[in-house]
């Protein structure tokens, strides 16, 4: 399942929603992202992540469903916000539930590599100097490319 | 056809969406991308660099050659940084 | 931190305590342990997780630090039940802080292949047949070797 | 010294934990092990295998060379199962 808002989410719940009732869950991997007050040198008061409505739920429920080709998952969801998030707000959150844990946390891995490249969100920090958009990290890039078959 | 612009490129293009009609020669993303950039210094600006521009047809990226339609929904932004 | 527990742990606090007045936190990399109702083709009722308690608690501490030397984590808990525990219970939770993606999902993989190997706790599956020690799985020596250097 | 038993060794042993004072040819771990397979069927059974026994002497995996001297605490198990 995968979910586009700009309220926070409470981890807790979610992770107990997504097993509850499913004994044939032996581990659950999850990536929760925060926002940092650092990125680079800058000190970052907050950030706006925007997005585009419509493609970003497209590539979310294509990479979930990719990840569900690759690996025998019992239960998976991502939920992304979007707004303005402070230091310390959860930005992004991703849980994948399986018989075994390699099968989780490999896929676990596998959405957050993906999601940072092809889901459409585009973060702008406020610095002291005013709004400065992210640049993408080639870094992310060559996270991705180790999943490409 | 529907244009969106998203982050950097909306701002220097000053315009979150539009809708447009080109002329006959626009038939693929790229000759789309090239018209737009006759249309003023900040389409110009925004669209110099084609290495940092990726572009989705309904809601798919796609490359340089793909064809364009009426009716299409065409965004162009930067690569992405979510996540 | 470590802690070896009979009671149940709540996720949610426990993540948000870890990350708490952190900033410098961008990750959290996170293993939750169920007990699953099917163990090979034998449905388990229930299991028993013996331990050895001062020793457990010095190998988690040692792989904690381990974890620590290897990756530059802000903040890191492992928490793992012993006792009587049914089918959809936890049983471990590993989370790991770090500026980065990478250095929390790695070293959250790490701290439960290790842990899978060294830290002494045993699993006795209740069975239709009465009780059944698990035995020990090739393939988590397996994961292990993986980070041996 | 003290001896630990846990998991299938103990319930095969039949006893959690004993204090021994072993013959003075018990030096090592290997040795140790040796005598303790002549008090007793369960003994025998329990250690016949040694590729599933670990040693931990005070609390740190050793191998059969290690010393074991009157004080250590000694503690025999199967491969671990956890997490």
């Amino acid at each position: 399942m995968i979910r586009v808002q700009a309220e926070d989410f409470d981890v807790g719940a979610e992770l107990a929603s997504l097993s509850e009732g499913n004994h044939g869950i032996g581990g659950i991997g999850v990536f929760v992202g925060l926002v940092r007050d650092m990125a680079g040198d800058d000190k970052i008061g907050a950030l706006t992540l925007e997005h585009y409505p419509g493609m970003t739920e497209r590539k979310l429920e294509e990479i979930e469903a990719e990840a569900r080709r690759r690996w025998p998952l019992e239960a998976c969801l991502i939920v992304h916000r979007y707004g303005r998030l402070e230091p310390g707000d959860r930005i992004v959150f991703v849980a994948t539930a399986s018989a075994h844990r390699d099968a989780a946390l490999e896929s676990c891995r596998f959405l957050i590599d993906w999601l940072k490249t092809e889901a459409p969100f585009w973060k702008l920090e406020e610095t002291p100097d005013g709004g400065k958009w992210v640049d993408a990290r080639d870094s992310d890039n060559k996270a991705k490319e180790r999943w490409v078959k | 056809m529907k244009l969106l612009y998203f982050a950097w490129l909306r701002t220097r293009i000053g315009m979150a969406e539009e809708i447009v009609d080109p002329p006959s020669e626009v038939t693929t993303v790229g000759t789309l991308v090239d018209w737009l950039k006759t249309r003023g210094p900040g389409f110009a600006e925004a669209l110099k660099d084609p290495s940092v521009v990726r572009v989705a047809v309904n809601h798919d990226y796609v490359k340089a050659d793909h064809p364009v339609r009426p009716g299409d929904e065409i965004a162009l932004f930067p690569p992405v940084t979510g996540g």
